[in-house]
């Protein structure tokens, strides 16, 4: 175990994996004809790139949950809180190009009668500014949030319940139109970034690549943070807090770190997945968004980071696929799916895939996940 | 001796209107033509006429049953739809045979008409032989007052011997005065006795006077109303309190369940919401059946339901932990990921079995409306709602103590390995606890029927608030689960009236995340063993 | 691992191939893109609607489907997601080449979807009541605007009821945050003063309405007819009548006047307490006209169930469906411009004994009626427009959109054209 | 500072009228004792006692209800949390063994090596030749240098005991609160337990919670009897088991 490498088997393979695709997926769409059996449609490419976005927003949780044992059953709202600043900035990039023509004011203040811009809405026509506030806004929430709560000690599902708590009442506020961010509508239309189109084919791929690059990053600085002594001392919170406090660590300061690091890590992930889908409403805020990123993290493997984007990866793929195949009973196929591996597969897909692959080489127990969170 | 004076009433009201007579039957072939207000006065006229027949013509059209026959244009009364139906004289009563589809035309009936129609039932009840229906007259006659009824009013008074009947009629003559053009002493007098009515009622028909050109009127009217308006405020409090009991009583319900499979046995139960949507299903095919089996028994309906909801949704719990939760003891949190799993498969099975949308589930005949109590006006379905609430909570709490499978229960959830060693067969206490925590959410689901829509959705909208109750309460105690519900219902309500329903639920949410920090484990926390995800 | 991870990479090749593979088979059919939500919160409404649209097809390939070709449905589940709903129509124009579709109900999933219908230039039929403010080259609005629905209610209610205060209640959404805008200007301008209007906004799905069926009823106390004009959202509507009706808020002393309940909302009800209570569309089940009766028929047949309802979105799709066939088969191809090119001025018969048209705003033209619900369920027209009324995407009402209309006619093709500067607000700034 | 404490040269820890209840049962009642620098005590008590509320108070996991308890002639434990007690130096074994065991042996002890808590110090931590050093000389300690690379979750009850008196000693703690180490060790190892924890004495404080009489007798201590909350008698072995209430409490019931 000492002697692992920073890049083990499993990162190392994911990530020449995912730099096939990040190649790959953009070249076949933009050198490839349509006619070609391998062309990827850019429809395809931007899928993808929203895949890749939760599954940065799947790392980021399991760096909490697989690493801290702490369930946030609210990380939605930080990936939210991201988007939101991103989608801001798209929005006032929009300028007079809106249904109403005004150069200041999106169209929803407009036909909600705003005289000028709310205050908070202020900067975000800075590029600069508005990707500050997507680590900000959100690593500012949870920072404030974490610190209360872990220094009370709130811990197991009293913690999951109160992020939930937490992103419920999110939902509700931005559902009020009187906040000023668009309401149940949320913000959508918009058309450029930096002066490069939303729908041409270039900026596609330049998000792609980005999505792409960024779940890199952030796998890697996840495994920095868990390989570090750092990390050692999470998986020690996790499975035995009152050791490591009597061990003089200040377990609330060391959540309190990653918390907010995970939480500026999904913002990048909503940041980048807005442009990608065209839309960001308060239904990313609710409750079940968040428990369904748990499932993704739990579904490939809990405390491996590489399961949790892979589990990401499998269930929205899935999801895509199935919605389409099967509109009328995809339910049952996703309920079942989570149920048996559940059931079968206490390690996650990737348990799975690794038990598989060791067949015959006999090697040891990789960081067992067996201790509750 | 009442028949005579009855008749002697009425035959002097069709003196009265004798100057314009004109016959029933005449005034009945009028109805279908001209404007909503051309037939509210047709309705008015019928009334005056204070023929014995004008109330039934007149319940059949306010019921929407009279039609046109467009062969002759003759007005009848159709029951029934389609190939049922079945045409009678509106007058008479007779059978006129089945009317053929096509063949007639509905005759409108609005609002207003509708009004005009209960004015007019109003006036010729006034002497019903039926105290009920002379009280309903009487409170018609003061919700639009008229002052063209005050000769009526002053009749029916004159032999009224039921004491309350009288006030009323009294409290009506009252409004109709003021509305009349009498003398200001009269109505100051009058403002005083719809005063002493009190409520909203009253408050509507006093407000117009507020700022009458009669000053003594005027002032009367202010102060009366200043009046009604001071006890209004008090009774707004003991209203809130009893909005916030009755969703507390609601949140309860949701909770209760959940407090067993998560709160006592640690399971992170996503598929509560769902098993109580089964409860509310249950209702349904229950209702289905007898509607068209023995509709005789529908006020026993729920009774019924109440019993095979908690089996159906308790069968499906003891499924799900036989099936799938123990294999998943000791791993708490994954048993949130196969629960989440379960609710969309029951949800998409409803979804497949009923269709998406919403199925009607009727109130029994004692579930509707609502009694006065005081100043409040207290709805049937809440009320038992409550009472059904906190019956059912204690029921759970005997069940626990003073049972052996309760003690069971309270031993295997907290010592296993002992309970084990003792001879308690533990697995089968695990699936009937479980079935036990489904099996009320599903009676949960039989009261939540009543109050809200019954939709493969239904389960989804309280499976958080059944959690934050649960958490708040403090996870594995009863009791705070009970403390937890009403304390969040009453504090809602309360906050609702001046921050809006949005905010008040906002500041709800904001006020747990705050109290968990103060207190961990809640509000009533559990020493020992509890949920420690 | 490697194999297993390269299996699953050459798996969404092999699946993308199929995708893009299918965008080449032969065009034997015309596909029709059906984007209706059949699960989450949103199923209870939209999963009639792509039911309605899958029996037209089924119609429509009886007679012998369109330009010879049969219809083929190619039905999706958004899930009440927003985003997905962007995703499933961009794979249904991109991937499987759909010449049109017929979808959304919330407003929020319109918005969604609107820029890859811009984007990839096809086209799609929304059937449901929305609060205008909007007109898209690629979008053909069926369902009504505030002015076909909102503003002849509150004329009915003030002339044939005599109301004179006003609660405006609705879900806090757009729909009714527009509506209620429209209609406070409307009444202020009609002299209702401000403190006989009340306004109060829930969330989705309330459910205790206690507080505010109380808060109705205080207000109704003031000795002036009142009425409630209720913008409340599907869901939210099954609880709020059980209330009324408990309290005893009878229709005959407040009555409630809806834009968003109809006969697929009212089977979920017992509606004897609810009688006289008003609802304002543009069709109704109970409409009597040979044109109903054979699609109620049709709608029975198809769905085997004689119990189930068809309410005013279906109508609105049965005539967006019938528009779509005419102008395809004016225009002899389903190719999106010349579609769109000769959508305009199609006329059809709708449900209700008329003849709607398409407008060059892209809503159409239909009645109003006035309804009030009837104890079986259904809702009886008490009063309906003279004609047809065309729906007016820019209301007169708000300040902010009196001076927009728009044309998708050459040479003007614009949605939101400002008649006071005489520019299309869309380009001008560029 | 009050004038009694001042008084206690050398004192490491005093804990002076602690009381603390829980529900209405009084777990410590009037608990006073008084440990000094490099003592080994033990201290003994039927169930209930107060032996581990006792622990719980000194380490800051609970607060008394009254009383004081004093680190070192100047220190108010009672203000602070397990964190910050364990950066005094009072280093605290638990009943149930506790360690990491995810985590390898060999990380175990270098999480609980002496040194820098912070975050910062934390990611930026490289271990260090003398760490390495001190390591191989605890492995050796407790006997664990072959298991060094293995999870400790897989390790015996025995060595998990050793792991976790290791772990307390890389702290280089000056107190060492050793709640029933010998619980679920064979009697040679036992004797060797005690063997350690009075070669540690001396250089550190230790106090010992013990229900094993052998394993008490061959620590050779001061022995402290716990009762309702209470000291009940202090002296030596031989002493306190002669004391007639002693006697009454451990037998007479």
């Amino acid at each position: 175990m000492a002697s692992t490498s920073f890049i083990d088997r499993r990162l190392g393979v994911f990530l020449a994996l995912l730099a096939v695709v990040t190649v790959g997926v953009p070249l076949a769409n933009t050198a490839l004809s349509p006619e070609s059996g391998l062309h990827v449609p850019t429809y395809m490419l931007s899928l993808i790139g929203k895949y890749l976005c939760y599954a940065l927003l799947a790392v980021a949780l399991d760096l909490v949950w697989g690493y801290c044992g702490i369930l946030s059953l609210g990380h939605g709202a930080f990936f939210a809180l991201g988007g939101y600043a991103m989608g801001m900035h798209l929005m006032r990039q929009i300028g007079s190009r809106g249904a109403y023509g005004n150069p200041v004011l999106p169209d929803f203040m407009v036909f909600l009668g705003y005289e000028k811009l709310p205050w908070f809405w202020h900067g975000f026509d800075m590029f600069w500014f508005a990707c500050l506030m997507v680590l900000l806004a959100p690593g500012l929430l949870a920072f404030v949030f974490g610190w209360f709560a872990f220094r009370s000690r709130v811990t197991g599902v009293y913690l999951s319940i109160i992020t939930q708590a937490m992103t419920y009442a999110l939902l509700l506020a931005f559902f009020r139109n009187e906040m000023g961010f668009g309401g149940n509508n949320g913000l959508t239309d918009f058309k450029d970034v930096l002066g490069f189109s939303l729908s041409s084919d270039g900026t596609r791929v330049t998000l792609f690549v980005l999505s792409a690059l960024a779940l890199g990053g952030g796998l890697l600085v996840g495994r920095w943070i868990t390989m570090t002594k750092f990390g050692k001392v999470l998986v020690g919170v996790r499975d035995a807090e009152s050791r490591t406090r009597f061990l003089g660590y200040r377990v609330e300061q060391f959540k309190l770190f990653v918390f907010t690091v995970s939480a500026m890590m999904a913002g990048v992930a909503g940041a980048l997945y807005v442009p990608q889908v065209g839309i960001i409403n308060p239904g990313e805020f609710s409750p079940a968004n968040s428990i369904e990123i748990v499932i993704w993290v739990a579904l490939g493997g809990r405390g491996t980071l590489v399961g949790a984007a892979l589990g990401a990866l499998i269930v929205v793929a899935a999801k895509s696929w199935l919605t389409s195949a099967f509109p009328d009973a995809w339910l049952y196929a996703l309920g079942l799916m989570f149920i048996l591996v559940t059931i079968f597969l206490p390690q996650g897909v990737l348990g799975l895939i690794e038990k598989l692959g060791r067949g015959r080489r006999e090697q040891p127990e990789p960081e067992a996940v067996e201790a509750e969170a | 001796m009442r028949i005579l004076l009855t008749l002697t009433v009425w035959f002097g009201l069709l003196l009265a209107s004798a100057a314009s007579a004109q016959s029933l039957e005449d005034l009945a072939r009028q109805l279908p033509e001209g404007s909503f207000n051309d037939r509210a006065e047709v309705v008015a006229k019928i009334g005056a006429t204070g023929d014995d027949r004008a109330v039934g013509l007149l319940n059949a059209l306010g019921e929407g049953e009279l039609r046109v026959r467009e062969a002759d244009g003759a007005v009848i009364q159709v029951k029934g739809r389609g190939s049922k139906a079945v045409g009678y004289d509106p007058l008479t009563g007779d059978e006129l045979g089945p009317v053929g589809s096509g063949s007639t035309e509905s005759i409108r009936v609005n609002n207003s008409l509708r009004r005009a129609v209960r004015a007019a039932i109003g006036l010729l009840t006034l002497s019903s032989p039926d105290a009920g229906k002379r009280l309903a007259a009487a409170n018609t006659a003061f919700a639009a007052p008229d002052p063209e009824q005050i000769e009526a009013l002053d009749t029916a008074i004159a032999k009224e011997g039921d004491a309350a009947v009288r006030t009323a009629m009294e409290q009506a003559r009252a409004a109709a005065v003021l509305a009349s053009d009498a003398p200001g002493a009269e109505k100051v007098a009058a403002i005083g006795i719809v005063a002493r009515r009190g409520g909203t009622d009253a408050l509507t028909v006093l407000n117009p006077y507020r700022g009458d050109a009669d000053a003594p009127v005027a002032e009367a009217a202010d102060k009366a109303i200043a009046g009604i308006e001071r006890a209004q405020q008090l009774w707004n409090v003991g209203q809130n309190v009893w909005f916030g009991l009755s969703l507390g009583s609601v949140l309860l319900l949701a909770a209760v369940g959940l407090a067993i499979t998560f709160g006592v046995m640690g399971v992170i139960n996503m598929a509560h919401g769902e098993l109580i949507m089964i409860g509310a299903y249950t209702t349904y095919v229950t209702q289905q059946v007898i509607r068209t089996s023995f509709p005789g028994l529908f006020d026993w309906s729920l009774l019924i339901a109440a019993p095979l909801a908690f089996l159906v949704a308790g069968a499906i719990g003891v499924a799900i932990e036989r099936f799938i939760v123990r294999f998943l003891y000791g791993r708490a949190l994954e048993t949130l990921l196969a629960t989440w799993g379960v609710s969309l498969i029951l949800q998409q099975l409803v979804r497949t079995f009923f269709g998406p949308s919403n199925r009607e589930v009727g109130n029994p005949s004692w579930m509707s409306g609502a009694f006065p109590l005081g100043g409040l006006s207290i709805t049937w379905n809440r009320f038992y709602i409550v009472i059904f609430a906190v019956a059912i909570f204690v029921g759970l709490l005997l069940l626990l103590k003073r049972t052996l499978f309760g003690l069971q229960m309270r031993a295997v959830t907290q010592n296993r390995p002992m309970a084990s060693e003792m001879g308690i067969r533990t697995a089968r206490v695990d699936a009937l606890t479980f079935g036990l925590g489904a099996g009320i959410a599903g009676l949960a689901g039989v009261a939540l029927s009543q109050i809200d829509n019954v939709s493969p959705n239904l389960g989804q909208s309280y499976i958080i608030d059944s959690f934050l109750v649960v958490v708040f309460g403090g996870a594995g105690n009863l009791w705070g689960t009970f403390a937890a519900a009403f304390t969040l219902g009453v504090a809602n309500k309360f906050m609702e009236p001046f921050v809006g329903a949005v905010l008040a639920k906002i500041l709800i949410l904001v006020f747990i995340i705050l109290f968990i920090q103060k207190r961990p484990r809640g509000l009533f926390p559990t020493r020992g063993r509890a949920v420690e995800g | 691992m490697i194999c297993n991870l390269k299996h699953f990479g050459l798996g969404a090749a092999a699946a993308a191939s199929l995708w893009a593979g299918s965008a080449l088979a032969q065009e034997e059919t015309i596909k029709v893109g059906v984007l209706h939500s059949l699960s989450g919160t949103m199923a209870i409404s939209e999963t009639t609607l792509k039911d309605a649209v899958l029996m037209m097809i089924d119609e429509q390939n009886k007679k012998g489907g369109v330009l010879g070709k049969k219809l083929e449905p190619v039905v999706v589940d958004p899930a009440s997601d927003w985003p997905l709903f962007a995703e499933k129509a961009r794979e249904l124009v991109a991937s499987d080449n759909v010449s049109v579709v017929f979808g959304c109900w919330t407003s929020v999933s319109r918005k969604s979807v609107l820029p890859v219908f811009e984007e990839l230039n096809s086209i799609l039929f929304y059937p449901v009541q929305y609060e205008g403010q909007e007109s898209q080259r690629n979008v053909f609005y069926t369902g009504a605007a505030p002015n076909q629905q909102a503003i002849p209610a509150v004329d009915y209610l003030m002339n044939e009821e005599g109301v004179e205060r006003w609660v405006l209640a609705g879900t806090d959404y757009v729909y009714p945050r527009t509506t209620n805008q429209i209609l406070e200007a409307y009444l202020k301008m009609k002299g209702v003063a401000p403190e006989d209007i009340m306004i109060n906004y829930t969330p989705f799905g309330h459910s205790d309405w206690q507080t505010i069926v109380s808060d109705i009823k205080a207000f109704g106390s003031a000795g002036k007819k009142t009425a409630v004009v209720s913008t409340i959202n599907g869901d939210a509507n099954v609880p709020f009548y059980k209330e009324l009706a408990n309290q005893g808020v009878s229709a005959e002393d407040i009555p409630v006047v809806a834009f968003s309940v109809g006969e697929e909302e009212l089977a979920g009800l017992d509606t004897a307490p609810l009688v006289g209570h008003l609802a304002a569309w543009n069709y109704f089940m109970s409409v009597d006209t040979p044109e109903n009766d054979e699609f109620i028929e049709k709608w029975h047949a198809f769905i085997k169930n004689d119990d189930r309802v068809t309410n005013d979105p279906m109508e609105a799709t049965y005539i967006g469906f019938n528009m779509w066939v005419k102008a395809v088969e004016a225009a002899g191809t389903t190719e999106t411009d010349a579609v769109l090119d000769n959508m305009i001025g199609v006329a059809v018969p709708n449900l209700t004994g008329g003849i709607s048209s398409m407008g060059a705003n892209h809503h159409i033209t239909k009645p109003v009626l006035i309804g009030e619900i009837q104890d079986d369920g259904q809702i009886e027209t008490v009063w309906e427009t003279p004609g047809l009324v065309l729906g007016d995407e820019w209301s007169d009402y708000l300040p902010e959109s009196k001076d927009l209309i728009s044309d998708w006619r050459a040479p003007m093709s614009c949605g939101n054209f400002n008649v006071a500067t005489g520019k299309c607000g869309g380009t001008a700034a560029n | 500072m009050s004038d009694e404490v001042r008084g206690l040269k050398g004192t490491q820890l005093y804990l002076n009228d602690v009381h603390r209840s829980f529900d209405g049962y009084k777990a410590i009642n009037g608990l006073s004792m008084v440990i000094t620098e490099g003592e080994l005590r033990a201290v003994v008590g039927p169930n209930g006692a107060g032996k581990t509320t006792m622990l719980d108070i000194i380490t800051g996991k609970t607060r008394p209800d009254q009383g004081r308890v004093i680190w070192a002639e100047h220190t108010d434990l009672t203000k602070l949390d397990e964190a910050s007690t364990a950066r005094l130096g009072i280093g605290r074994k638990f009943q149930k063994p506790t360690v990491f065991e995810t985590h390898t042996v060999e990380d175990n002890l270098m999480l609980s090596l002496a040194g820098d808590r912070g975050v910062k110090a934390s990611l930026l931590f490289r271990i260090a030749k003398a760490q390495k050093a001190r390591i191989d000389e605890l492995l050796e300690l407790v006997r664990l240098t072959s298991a060094r690379h293995r999870l400790a979750g897989s390790l015996s009850h025995g060595q998990k005991q050793w792991l976790e008196i290791g772990m307390l000693l890389a702290q280089e703690p000056k107190l060492l609160l050793v709640d029933e180490p010998a619980a679920g060790m064979t009697d040679a190892e036992t004797m060797r337990t005690a063997e350690l924890l009075r070669d540690i004495a001396g250089k550190r404080s230790v106090v010992v919670i013990e229900h094993d009489m052998d394993f008490v007798r061959a620590l050779d201590c001061k022995v402290t009897v716990l009762h309702r909350g209470a000291v009940l008698a202090e002296g030596s072995l031989d002493h306190v088991s002669a004391n007639q209430e002693v006697i009454e409490v451990y037998l007479g019931r």
